[in-house]
């Protein structure tokens, strides 16, 4: 593997830390600064805030977290199975199988169970 | 010094520094973003090692799905009601001074010195002509079945427990169905009767 | 064009040598696919689906140990199906089985009585299956995991309880901790090795190391990580907080077959892996260590116990000790000491807890010492039960925790550790003592006003029960072929 | 030129920040999880050095099993987290003493 693959990334992340930290420093530098009681209202007309803007999360995003995971760790493995399926041939091909029905038990398991539901 | 071996203390020193603000900083929303930060520039040392899959995969996997979780059980724990770290200062001399030592120790016991006189990378997979990936591949699905194979179960042991212990069903929740509300036809809704005249006669 | 194919070698021997495995894995699926179309009221079903699973597995490991024909190892030394590994998984389906009866009077008014409860605990015997029979660091990594997972899951099934909770997130923390040491440790091994088969390891270590500083480092955390995972002092926090806070159905499981099965991890690494006499006494001293610490607070820290699920957690910690006792010993003698510890212990056990569930009922958990108090006015039988059970723990002459006693001594002498015995011996009177207690309060108090009425249990229970207290009397007396079992196993494996 | 001794007392340092944050860390159950998995990382960092040096594929392969079990263990013990805040209303470590003895 040659790291010189990667050197355009490398250039990008460092452009673009550049560029993010440049405008921010311009912001703070040159923007007026006329800090009121006012100005930090959430809005400047109308009601004020009933309750913070940082609320609770349902645990129902959790779940859907979760499955996230595990079927982000199945592609994980179908990848390099991809990459090299012509060569571990019918084998290669029963192990995966094997692999998804697994996975899709445990699939079927979830959304027999009503995780999948958002009521 | 080269390129690469200056590319490794940059990304080191960043990583170090990232995880030590893990376990520093007060807000755990800040602790998670430095986890992120440790992971990504673990992916690229990993880069350099040559470990491409794992580096991506790192960062598919850690910066993408569980530092999500991560974030969304953080959010999902009411933030006011998160503790601060009173007691924090108080630990916080111990825990240097058994960190240090334990780094001496660690760094004298496995003979670091004598280990930075070796040679350096090998890249074993271009040596056999083959990509990171391909290398990995190979051996993953011809040496390494039954773990595979574990590696499915394991993931649907994680499915049911998570299920079993936090999905709750609500008995009082009123949804609309839309499938119900299509197949809805006129006679479950409207009903004709024939009223009786106020003098008991049915109309003609 | 150039032909690229990877030759894997996997043929149909590798399937039949794993036939057990692959059995309840495919029956714990199952099981997980009907337990959906089970409605709550025949919840039973799943129930008796598990146990009988439980036996086909069983009956299957014993006929494959017999089978000469079949490969003592396959999947390239990933999994090996030695004579050790029979005995560990025979022992650790029958405690399951065990507590699988004893676990469903328990759970079933609590509302516990799902089908996670049998999903989640058969996962776990396949873990604990493959980590007994592990030939490689990364299948015992993956075979722990598995039940550290489930056990996670277990301990917390009782999602209103606060303890529950609290128990779980104890476990969870102490256990991925415990975890992480034992990766750490397991890198250096192969860092020093180059290999990760625990064969290779071995045939390095006795030769040509890469870096062998880093051998016996990698040992130290490898070490550690095996104690925490036995809950041996002073790793050992997690034990009483994880067997209170559980629902008893739980505690049955997690007190029971994991014991066998971190036997079979530490036989799998320290005898199969790190077993050259090189190595021996660098994990033999800090074993050692463990095991002193393990017996003495163990031991002490149990007389201060009311609650008697605690009590139990404390001598666990103390059986712990002389467990580690005869694998100090080292060679065949004393792991197959060790072997017949586990094993016997985790019968033992699973009947203590039975007993705890047979005097709990709906909304009454009878875990206080003071809650079998004058049990021989109430019920004669069960006080009679008890006290075989606490006699065997104690290590009184007849029952089978003596002889389990005697063998490990028996090695740490042949070892020429004769301090380690001396500390064994004294520990093991001083924990007859809190034993003596449970006795003296069942048979010599005057049972209180409002004392609890035995819960309900059917006639299967109590039968079960009786037969698993009466086969600790039994091995007692006539534990020889057991005991000659052990060490045939491990003399031929 | 960088060599393995330099990846290995990388992971040592962050072996060593995990541990100091659990060590330090007597207030939010959530952080200590996060320190794990730095730990993990430490350990990660160090099967792929040795595999790179040594040329050999079964260090990055059990890299690759960690990781899908450390995901799995983090999404049981999150559950977990979810499930003790709601019953006791507290995720500091320091509350998390009902049982003694």
């Amino acid at each position: 593997m040659e790291l010189s693959g990667y050197l355009p990334v490398l250039l990008f992340l460092g452009l673009a830390a550049l560029i993010a930290a440049a405008l921010l420093a311009i912001g703070t530098l040159i923007g007026p600064k006329r800090p009121g009681a006012d100005k930090h209202a959430p809005y400047e007309c109308g009601f004020v805030a009933f309750e913070d803007a940082r609320m609770k999360f349902d645990v129902r995003y959790y779940l859907m977290a979760i499955l996230f995971i595990v079927f982000d760790l199945e592609i994980a493995f179908i990848f390099p199975w991809a990459v090299v399926f012509r060569d571990i041939g019918l084998i290669g091909l029963i192990e995966m199988g094997m692999f998804l029905l697994l996975l899709v038990l445990g699939f079927v398991y979830v959304w027999k169970k009503g995780a999948l539901e958002w009521e | 010094m080269t390129f690469e071996a200056l590319l490794f203390y940059f990304f080191a020193a960043v990583m170090v520094a990232a995880s030590l603000a893990v376990v520093t900083l007060r807000n755990p929303v800040h602790c998670a973003l430095s986890l992120v930060l440790t992971f990504f520039t673990c992916a690229c040392l990993w880069l350099l090692l040559r470990a491409e899959f794992l580096a991506i995969a790192l960062v598919l996997v850690y910066v993408g799905a569980v530092m999500v979780l991560f974030l969304f059980v953080v959010m999902m724990l009411d933030i006011k009601t998160l503790p601060g770290r009173e007691g924090f200062t108080s630990y916080l001399p111990a825990g240097l001074v058994v960190a240090t030592v334990m780094l001496a120790e660690l760094i004298g016991l496995m003979g670091a010195r004598k280990l930075m006189q070796g040679g350096p990378v090998r890249d074993a997979a271009t040596e056999q002509g083959l990509s990171n990936t391909e290398w990995l591949g190979r051996a993953l699905f011809s040496d390494y079945i039954l773990p595979f194979e574990i590696a499915a179960v394991i993931l649907t042991v994680a499915i049911v427990a998570a299920v079993a212990l936090t999905l709750r069903r609500r008995p009082n929740v009123r949804t609309q169905d839309p499938a119900q509300q299509a197949a809805t036809r006129k006679q479950d809704r409207l009903r004709l009767v024939d009223l009786p005249h106020h003098d008991g006669s049915k109309q003609a | 064009m150039v032909d690229n194919t990877v030759a894997i070698a996997i043929s149909m021997a590798d399937v039949r040598a794993m036939l057990p495995e692959l059995f309840l894995l495919a029956a714990a699926f199952t099981i997980l696919m009907a337990d959906l179309f089970i409605a709550q009221a025949q919840r039973s079903v799943t129930h008796w689906l598990a146990i009988a699973s439980l036996l086909l597995t069983g009956a299957l490991v014993w006929r494959a140990s017999g089978d000469d024909s079949l490969a003592r190892s396959a999947f390239g030394g990933m999994y090996i199906a030695d004579q050790v590994a029979a005995v560990c998984k025979l022992f650790i389906l029958g405690s399951t089985l065990l507590a699988y009866v004893y676990a469903r009077p328990h759970l079933k008014p609590r509302g516990l009585f799902q089908g996670e409860f049998y999903t989640l605990t058969l996962f776990a015997v396949i873990g604990m299956m493959l980590l007994v029979s592990a030939g490689n660091l990364l299948s015992a990594y993956l075979g722990l995991e598995m039940l550290a997972l489930c056990s996670y899951a277990l301990v917390a099934l009782n999602r209103d309880s606060p303890l529950s909770s609290e128990a779980a997130m104890k476990y969870f923390v102490l256990g991925a901790l415990a975890s992480g040491l034992l990766l750490y440790g397991m890198s250096m091994v192969y860092g020093a090795t180059g290999s990760l088969d625990l064969g290779g390891i071995r045939a390095m270590s006795s030769s040509n190391l890469l870096h062998p500083d880093l051998l016996v480092f990698g040992l130290v955390f490898i070490v550690v990580g095996i104690a925490f995972k036995f809950g041996a002092a002073p790793f050992h926090a997690w034990v009483p907080d994880v067997y209170q806070g559980s629902p008893t159905g739980v505690t049955l499981f997690v007190a029971s077959a994991p014991k066998v099965a971190a036997f079979g991890m530490a036989y799998r690494l320290l005898d199969n892996g790190f077993g050259t006499p090189a190595l021996w006494p660098n994990w033999a001293a800090m074993l050692s260590v463990l095991a002193v610490l393990s017996l003495v607070i163990g031991n002490v820290v149990a007389i201060a116990q009311t609650n008697l699920k605690r009590m139990l957690a404390y001598s666990t910690v103390s059986h712990v000790g002389f467990l580690l006792l005869g694998i100090i010993g080292g060679g065949a003698d004393g792991f197959a000491a060790s072997l017949f510890y586990a094993t016997t212990y985790s019968i033992t056990v699973v009947a203590a807890f039975g007993l705890i569930v047979l005097l709990s009922r709906a909304g009454f958990e009878a875990e206080e010492i003071d809650d079998f108090r004058g049990l021989n006015q109430r019920s004669p039988f069960h006080a009679f039960l008890m006290l075989v059970v606490m006699a065997s723990f104690a290590g009184v002459p007849l029952f089978v925790g003596f002889l389990a006693k005697l063998q490990v001594l028996k090695a740490v002498i042949r070892a020429d550790a004769l301090w380690l015995a001396i500390v064994g011996g004294l520990c093991a009177v001083v924990g007859a003592f809190y034993y003596l207690r449970v006795i003296k309060v069942m048979y010599f108090d005057k049972p209180v006003a409002d004392a609890p009425v035995l819960g309900a249990t059917d006639a299967g229970f109590r039968l079960v029960l009786s037969g698993n207290v009466l086969a600790l009397i039994a091995l007692g007396i006539f534990g020889g072929p057991l005991l000659t079992w052990c060490m045939r196993a491990v003399a031929a494996s | 030129m960088i060599t393995l001794g330099h990846y290995l007392v990388l992971g040592a340092i962050l072996f060593c920040v995990s541990v100091a944050g659990i060590f330090i860390n007597r207030k939010n159950v959530i952080i200590l999880l996060m320190a794990l998995e730095l730990m993990l990382l430490a350990v990660n960092m160090n099967f792929v050095a040795f595999s790179a040096f040594l040329g050999d594929a079964a260090g990055q392969i059990f890299v690759f099993f960690i990781l899908t079990v450390a995901a799995a263990e983090s999404a049981i013990g999150l559950a977990i987290l979810v499930l003790l805040f709601r019953n006791r209303a507290t995720i500091n470590v320091e509350e998390l003493d009902t049982m003694k003895g």
